[in-house]
């Protein structure tokens, strides 16, 4: 099996991880950025798996599987706040949760 | 897995263990005290433990944790804020009529988080144990729903700690993409030889670990989130974020950057000049007029972190003692300011605006001595152990020849008084109000639902800070001997 | 006897201190005994003391008498010491005596006053203050009593303290005394730093191995000379006096007319080694002299508040003091404070009685034909202002200031001074007699009739006759060439170098004297006796009458230094009241708050702000490790 | 043992008229009293004792000391000395404290358990500030002191209180900490010289090489002192804090907690740093003449008397500024007396103003006028202070401000001779304050009485040793003899600040060699 080149590697998971970090930045919608974040996790995880497979080391799947354990119960905690949200804010809009500032 | 391992990880397996019986003890019955009893068993539990490894402190077991002198004085004083958080949680839970249960159990597996990171000695156990704390966090920030600023609150803790999590895994993939190893000693290896040019990929990682770091310590420009979650978060656990959280990240940030002394080199030594100076004057100047207590402290915490950056940067032994001693006093401050601002809350609304404390260490004469006692502590005024805390700090500063940090440190703890002053002031203000003050509204009186245990904790609190503050030899001998000096 | 010095400057402290401490309690009666007790047996003891010392004189001519070490730091070491010697002898005695007279004297004037107790004390102290003054035996004690004595002026010009001009008069004279007074401490510090020594004696002793004319010397006497200016009364520092007869009448007789403002006087002739080493200085005293008798007496002139007249003629007449001294005439200068003290006390106790019968009335002009009615005082006010005019035979003192200009007259370079103070005596006995004039002559007024004390009366006529006898020693000597006060003097102070102008004796120039006396009293009689209606003609003319308000206020003094110092110091205090250095850290404190709000605004509860925070932060750092 | 004691008794009275004032506030009072006096007998039989010796001492000049270890791992030992200006300025702090509880037995009527327990607290500061000889240790009494004062003013104060307060606060704080920074150089810098970790006043004394950095840590000295003492330009906390004070905390304010700056000058910054001091000394000297003039100028601008009060002090102790810069003998001790005299003076004004306050419930001198009609004893009181204030010879005041400007004469004339025009503005703010508020014509005002037998028995005392400081102060200037020729001894900053003003003619002291025998006379 031919490896990818770990240059290549990164340049794909630094550009999903950048398009992750766009999509938190740009959208409003509290759902798409829950989105957007777990593609950046994911992206992370891409590249734990492509420097594992450069050094030929388990150890970068292994990290992948907390990335996507860890995430996971991320969302869960994520979704859950983004139902309470909805019952108090009755909206998605994340420029409209600002009661505390300053 | 021999049973001396065992024996070795004990405190670990004991909150683990705890936890699960928490779990399993709510579905079968599920009663305050009963969980609360758990709870505090296991952190006894935990922290009697602690006794094993230190007895073999250098017994290398696996290659994620090493409890040595160092992580076993974090591990103790973990368990132990936890279990003045777990105190002033009754306190604050008592009256209310939600589950209060899982509150506990979050705790647990903060702690869990928590003491994975003290001793984490690779980036699996680094990312497992900030994870475990933040999740957990995220879900205690937010615990009492049905108050629309928890929510809030933890969506903003939520998200900006999610994006700041990737950037750390990323940076960790890109360290380990270019040397291969995510051991602590191999990293060290890495760090303490010379760099070149090539090596940028993996110091450009080491920089987005620092991001993560950053993050939890709500270091500038990472620190928007702190005013909002302490303000959002019920007030036990915002003492947990202030003290655990921060206090555990900043120790596995000393670990690993000691152990690889890169904090000292070009580039990270500019940045984190940065970073501290900019904490420094932000968290002072955000502080410097804000009215509700909470927030105050949480912009204050940003200082103090930036304080204790300057003993980081300073390097060397005295610089690890000096943050363990700094993180002590923070700590029990912390504590004790939060569990006063607990005591006085009650079931509608935390008691967080600075004009509610006005007179208050005349209707509550022990609450107002405490706070003030709390607060000339983080203010490093004498007979605190703020004092001797900053008293470290500055002279690891000194020591170092960091002058411009040093009189940064000094210009911000002149700002930073003033601010501590007010909270001061608010509560030796005599009761009669002044005719404006009137028409502004009658302050709200707290009717505080300190409970007696919470009592003893505040006076065991403050008197462990006098102590600190007049009479700190043995702790610091202490201190020395846990880290073999 | 003369161990019993220290008991002369003690008595009148002990006196004040018993009266301090009652603070009023004690009967008026009480009062009188103690305070005209101790200044009495003062004056009895300083009379003994004289006596004891003219008789035996202790050898070397000078008795000393330590009390207690002051202070001692490596070598400045003052001692409360006392310095007896011909010259403050002399002056003791005087201010001993005249002290005790106006204390009796006082029991009359001020019997129905409610700060009878407080009065006494601060005339106590400063009998006190001012023979610790005269008997000092170094500087630093000298100083001492030359601020008591301020003090007590301050205090008793002041005593009315309910009207607000008498205390500004008061708060001024303080001012302006303590302006010179620095100076004279700026002397002090100068003559100790470069002698290391304060001991009058031994620093008269090192300084005379200077060179003459060089700068120690010099600057020393220069800066000695302002304190002596302004405690005197002298240009241009002489515009407190007028003022200071805010205070009460005896006080002006014994403050403000015998003692105090003569300490100048004094203390240029203690240091007398000093000035002479120093003849720049020296010919300033004399010209400052002249000069200062010159304008006084013009101003006087134009009075119309006989106190006011008085005071002005005390400045000129310490002017021809100080034209003694500045022209060698050191026994001289003694000789006419002296019978100063007496007719000038004299002359105020007089106004003092005069004012006191006509109700608080100052205005000489609202006096008039008090001759019939008050005869007695009529009399003796009448000497006294003979005595002041100069006018022999009538009074024998006239030969105090015809000793101080034939002085003048033999000076070097002297005439000029010599004409000034011709004009001035001419100028005297014109005012004088303007007074006495107005006073106790023309249509008498109708006044309720009052009779003065006995108390009042008899001080008044006593100082009167003494001050009309006193120069009989001199004229003995003029014409037996006896034993006199110059040559007494001589043991502490140089004497003349000549005593006559010209070989033809004194006679010539007695005559131009007298002559010029007796044309100032004729020239009042004429304006203002015979003639008033030429005299109101002559002022309102307009150069008349410029004159006259320019005399009248002082030769405007008063007007330059309220435009000079006074105004912009009140002007510049009103706007600095909040201090400027202040507005600094007020300024910070703005700062502060401004970047606190700017800061705050940065929290502005978006999460994606904060989001967008930590990605901008992470540029930054990654940004940083790349470029560094 | 006896400056443990100090310690203890003022610090442990303080607990027990707190303890003692729940049940009692009169008894809370007398409680308070006794400590402080008990402190004053043990002071004046240390100095008995110490004259009747014949002023032989173990290890000169230290009277007494004591030495424990504190905190072993960095250094810090609890070691106080007494020398004779400690014994001094604790002797004034014990007579004022006395004063300051005297002064508030009526005034004070809000939590009196609490206000005692402050107030001798910041007594027992300012002790052990003048008696720590470990750097460590000092720069913990000195803020033990400003945090119980704090609450003074923040708590018993008047209307503007908490601004002024704050004020006091950030200020002397900000000087600490530089002072703290500073101590720490010295000790790190000690340390690396030595390889020995220790605040020992004794063992840093043996010098610091003269390096910049070395300039750098007296500079932080210098303002740490600088801000308590004040300098000018440093001075604009002071006359809020001290007005706005109760009356006892504006004695303890000016009466002593000034005087811990003007003593950390004298006993740390020029000690330790000699030569570096020398560099500053011209600059301080000019400082501190425009401080006595400018604090002169502000005095008399003020309407509220406190504040004209309060701005006095910067005038007075820019003498003590230019008195110790100026560093010869006669100057030295000139300070020291000023640092007294200006205690007691100041004190006993603030005490007369807090009077008037008490009775008629305002400070501002246009609504009080001619008072002394109606109160003669408080009128004479304040007159006397007044005077005293303006440095009437015979009076403490009076002997300070000479020797230190006969004194500075020697190392400057031109200073000295500016300075001594203090002598006149002095003379214009004090008659100007007795004017406003004793003279003129009477006002309607409420009935009050005069002084009281309490009363004038503070101010009775505070008279008493204002005279015996002026007509004999001998006894203070041999018991501060010792210090001061160990400063003149070790102080090679004299000459060089002579040098630097070059306008010397001849000095007597140098040249008489000291002479030990004649000075030594008691």
């Amino acid at each position: 099996m031919a490896t990818i080149p770990v240059e290549t590697g990164f340049i794909i998971a630094g550009l999903l991880f950048l398009l992750g970090l766009i999509g938190v930045l740009v959208r409003r919608n509290i759902i798409y950025i829950l989105l957007a974040i777990e593609i950046m996790l994911n992206a992370a995880g891409l590249a734990f798996v492509v420097a594992g497979a450069h050094w030929e080391q388990p150890d970068g799947q292994v990290m992948y599987f907390f990335v996507l354990t860890m995430a996971a119960a991320e969302v869960a905690v994520g979704l859950s706040l983004v139902l309470q949200m909805y019952h108090k804010f009755n909206t998605l809009d994340a420029n409209l949760i600002n009661r505390m500032r300053g | 897995m021999t049973s001396a391992d065992v024996l070795h990880l004990l405190p670990l397996i004991v909150l683990a263990g705890g936890t699960i019986i928490g779990m399993l003890g709510i579905a079968v019955y599920r009663d305050h005290i009963l969980t609360l009893v758990i709870t505090l068993g296991t952190l006894i539990g935990a922290f009697v433990t602690l006794r094993f490894p230190l007895h073999s402190p250098n017994e290398y077991i696996t290659p994620l944790v090493q409890f040595d002198g160092y992580a076993i004085f974090f591990l103790g004083l973990l368990f132990l804020t936890a279990l003045a958080v777990a105190v002033m949680s009754y306190g604050y839970m008592r009256g209310r009529a939600v589950v209060r249960e899982e509150l506990y159990i979050l705790l647990l597996i903060a702690m869990l988080g928590c003491s994975v990171l003290v001793s984490s000695t690779h980036f699996a156990s680094f990312f497992l144990g900030l994870e475990v704390l933040s999740v957990s966090l995220y879900a205690l920030a937010a615990y009492l729903r049905s108050q629309p600023t928890d929510i809030e609150a933890g969506l903003k803790y939520l998200i900006p700690a999610a994006t700041s999590s990737s950037f750390l895994l990323f940076g960790m993939a890109m360290v380990y993409a270019h040397t291969g190893t995510m051991e602590l000693s191999g990293l060290a290896q890495f760090a303490t030889g010379t760099w070149h040019k090539s090596d940028l990929l993996a110091l450009a990682g080491m920089g987005m670990i620092l991001i993560g770091i950053g993050f939890k310590l709500a270091l500038v420009p990472f620190h928007f989130w702190a005013a909002d979650v302490y303000e959002g978060a019920p007030a036990p656990v915002t003492a947990l974020i202030a003290t655990a959280s921060k206090g555990a990240v900043f120790a596995l940030l000393l670990r690993y950057f000691s152990a690889m002394g890169i904090q000292v080199r070009e580039p990270f030594f500019v940045i984190f000049t940065v970073v501290a100076i900019a904490s420094m004057f932000l968290g002072n100047y955000l502080a410097l007029f804000q009215s509700n207590l909470k927030r105050l402290l949480a912009y204050s915490s940003i200082a103090h972190m930036g304080y204790l950056l300057v003993a980081f940067l300073a390097g060397g032994r005295l610089a690890v003692t000096a943050v363990m001693f700094y993180l002590l006093a923070y700590f029990i401050t912390t504590l004790g300011a939060f569990g006063v601002l607990t005591a006085l809350s009650n079931k509608d609304t935390d008691f967080s605006h600075l004009a509610g404390y006005r007179g208050l260490v005349f209707h509550h004469p022990l609450l107002g001595t405490v706070l003030a006692v709390m607060m000339f502590s983080l203010a490093g005024i004498p007979l605190t152990a703020g004092f001797l805390a900053k008293f470290y700090v500055l002279f690891a500063g000194v020591r170092s020849a960091l002058w411009l940090l040093v009189l940064v440190l000094i210009v911000n703890s002149v700002v930073g008084l003033f601010y501590y002053l007010r909270v001061i002031v608010a509560i030796y203000q005599p009761v009669p109000l002044t005719p404006e003050e009137s028409r502004a509204g009658q302050p709200y009186r707290p009717a505080p639902s300190a409970s007696l245990i919470g009592g003893v904790l505040l006076v065991v609190l403050t008197v462990g800070l006098i102590w600190l503050g007049v009479y700190p030899g043995p702790v610091i001998r202490w201190i020395e001997a846990l880290l073999g000096l | 006897m003369l161990s019993l010095l220290w008991l002369v400057p003690i008595l009148p402290l002990v006196g004040f201190a018993i009266l301090a401490v009652t603070a009023g309690q004690l009967a008026r009666k009480a009062v009188s005994v103690i305070a005209v007790g101790a200044v009495s047996l003062s004056a009895l003891i300083a009379i003994g003391i004289t006596v004891a010392y003219t008789i035996t004189a202790p050898a070397g001519t000078v008795y000393s008498q330590t009390l207690w070490q002051w202070m001692r730091v490596g070598n400045f070491a003052p001692a409360v010491a006392l310095h007896l010697d011909a010259l403050s002898m002399t002056m003791m005695v005087v201010v001993a005596f005249v002290s005790a007279l106006i204390h009796i004297y006082s029991t009359g004037f001020m019997a129905d006053d409610t700060g009878y107790s407080r009065f006494f004390a601060y005339m106590n102290l400063f009998v006190g203050a001012m023979l610790t003054l005269v008997l000092a035996d170094n500087l630093l004690l000298l100083y001492l009593g030359w601020e008591g004595v301020g003090l007590c002026s301050y205090l008793l010009i002041g005593f009315w303290y309910r009207d607000p001009d008498n205390v500004r008069a008061a708060l001024k004279a303080f001012f302006v005394t303590r302006i010179g007074d620095t100076a004279f401490a700026i002397g002090i510090f100068l003559l100790f730093t470069s002698l290391g020594t304060l001991n009058i004696p031994a620093v008269l002793d090192e300084i005379s191995t200077y060179a003459p004319g060089s700068t120690l010397p010099t600057a020393a006497a220069a800066l000695l000379l302002v304190g002596a200016m302004a405690k005197s009364a002298q240009l241009p520092l002489q515009t407190w006096l007028p003022d200071a007869m805010a205070g009460p009448t005896p006080v002006s007789a014994l403050i403000h007319a015998a003692t105090m403002v003569t300490a100048g006087v004094y203390l240029i002739a203690r240091m007398h080694t000093l000035f002479v080493m120093a003849p720049a200085v020296l010919l300033a005293v004399a010209i400052i002299g002249a000069v200062t008798q010159l304008v006084a007496s013009f101003s006087a002139l134009t009075q119309y508040d006989i106190k006011r007249i008085l005071a002005y003629s005390t400045i000129s007449q310490i002017g021809y003091m100080f034209l003694a001294l500045g022209v060698g005439a050191w026994a001289a200068a003694i000789y006419h404070f002296g019978t100063h003290a007496f007719f000038k006390a004299a002359l105020f106790l007089g106004a003092g009685v005069v004012i006191k019968m006509l109700d608080e009335e100052h205005d000489i002009f609202k006096m008039g034909g008090l001759r019939h009615r008050y005869p007695l005082t009529f009399w003796a006010f009448l000497f006294a202002a003979l005595t002041l005019a100069a006018v022999p035979p009538l009074t024998i003192t006239f030969n105090s200031k015809d000793l101080i200009l034939n002085q003048a007259f033999l000076s070097k370079g002297g005439r000029g001074l010599w004409i000034l103070g011709l004009i001035g005596t001419f100028l005297t006995a014109a005012y004088t007699f303007r007074m006495v004039f107005v006073v106790f002559f023309g249509p008498a007024q109708s006044r309720p009739e009052k009779t003065p004390a006995r108390s009042m009366v008899a001080p008044f006529v006593v100082l009167a006759f003494l001050g009309a006898i006193a120069g009989i020693p001199e004229l003995l000597t003029a014409i037996f060439g006896s034993q006199n006060l110059s040559s007494f003097l001589r043991s502490a102070l140089p004497g003349p170098t000549r005593d006559f102008p010209s070989a033809d004796g004194p006679w010539l120039f007695q005559l131009i004297y007298v002559a010029t006396a007796l044309a100032g009293i004729a020239v009042a009689y004429l304006l203002y006796e015979r003639a008033p209606q030429y005299t109101r003609s002559v002022v309102s003319t307009s150069v008349g009458s410029w004159l006259h308000r320019w005399w009248f206020a002082d030769w405007g003094f008063d007007w330059l230094y309220q435009k000079l110092f006074v105004g912009p110091y009140v002007v510049l205090a009103r706007i600095n009241r909040n201090d400027v250095v202040d507005l600094f850290y007020k300024g910070l404190a703005l700062i502060s708050r401004v970047i606190n709000g700017l800061l705050s605004s940065t929290v502005n509860g978006n999460v994606r702000w904060y989001v967008a925070a930590v990605a901008g932060g992470a540029v930054i750092v990654v940004g940083l490790v790349v470029i560094l | 043992m006896i400056l443990a004691g100090l310690l203890i008794i003022t610090a442990g009275g303080g607990i027990l008229a707190w303890v003692v004032g729940a049940w009692s506030e009169r008894a809370c009072r007398w409680v308070a009293l006794l400590a402080l006096c008990a402190d004053l007998a043990l002071l004046i039989f240390v100095w008995v004792s110490y004259s009747a010796s014949g002023g032989a001492l173990m290890e000169p000049p230290w009277l007494l000391q004591i030495d424990y270890p504190w905190i072993g791992p960095l250094g810090i030992r609890f070691h106080l000395g007494m020398d004779g200006l400690s014994l001094l300025l604790v002797t004034l702090t014990a007579f004022l404290g006395i004063a300051s509880v005297g002064a508030s037995w009526t005034e004070i009527r809000e939590h009196v358990p609490a206000f005692h327990l402050t107030l001798l607290w910041t007594l027992a500061g300012t002790m052990g500030v003048f008696l720590a000889l470990d750097l460590f240790l000092f720069y913990f009494f000195w803020e033990l002191m400003l945090v119980p004062m704090y609450f003074l003013i923040g708590i018993w104060g008047h209307e503007g209180r908490v601004r002024a307060a704050y004020k006091f606060f950030l200020f002397t704080q900000g000087g600490g900490l530089l002072l703290f920074a500073g101590i720490l150089g010295l000790y790190f810098l000690h340390a690396r010289n030595t390889g020995v970790y220790s605040f020992q006043y004794r063992e840093l004394l043996q010098g610091v090489a003269s390096s910049s950095f070395a300039f750098m840590l007296m500079l932080g000295f210098f303002l740490g002192f600088a801000v308590k003492l004040p300098v000018v330009g440093l001075h604009t906390w002071l006359p809020d804090a001290h007005t706005e004070a109760p009356t006892a905390g504006s004695v303890v304010l000016a009466g002593l907690m000034l005087k811990t700056g003007a003593y950390g000058f004298l006993r740390f910054a020029l000690p330790l740093f000699p030569n570096q001091s020398a560099e500053l000394a011209s600059a301080a000297m000019i400082l501190g003449t425009i401080g006595i003039l400018y604090g002169a100028f502000l005095a008399f601008a003020q309407t509220d008397a406190k504040r004209l009060v309060a701005y006095t002090s910067i005038s007075h102790l820019g003498f003590a500024l230019l008195g110790i810069y100026a560093g010869n003998r006669l100057a030295l001790q000139g300070a020291i007396i000023v640092l007294l005299a200006h205690g007691l003076s100041t004190g006993g004004l603030f005490i007369v103003v807090g009077a008037l306050q008490e009775r008629f419930h305002t400070r501002r001198m246009d609504e009080l006028s001619g008072l002394w009609s109606s109160i003669p004893r408080m009128g004479g009181v304040a007159m006397f202070l007044a005077v005293a204030s303006l440095g009437l010879p015979g009076l403490a005041n009076f002997v300070g401000e000479f020797l230190v400007l006969t004194g500075t004469f020697a190392v400057s004339p031109v200073l000295a001779a500016i300075a001594a025009l203090g002598f006149v503005l002095s003379s214009i703010y004090s008659l100007w304050l007795i004017y406003r508020l004793f003279q003129g014509p009477e006002r309607r005002m409420k009935e009050a009485p005069d002084l009281g037998g309490r009363e004038m028995a503070i101010f009775g005392a505070i008279i008493a040793v204002i005279i015996w400081l002026g007509v004999y102060p001998q006894p203070v200037l041999t018991t501060a003899k010792p210090t001061v020729d160990s400063l003149v001894s070790s102080a090679t900053y004299v000459m060089q600040a002579a040098d630097e003003f070059g306008e010397r003619e001849r000095s007597p002291y140098e040249e008489t060699g000291a002479p030990e025998a004649e000075y030594d006379e008691r």
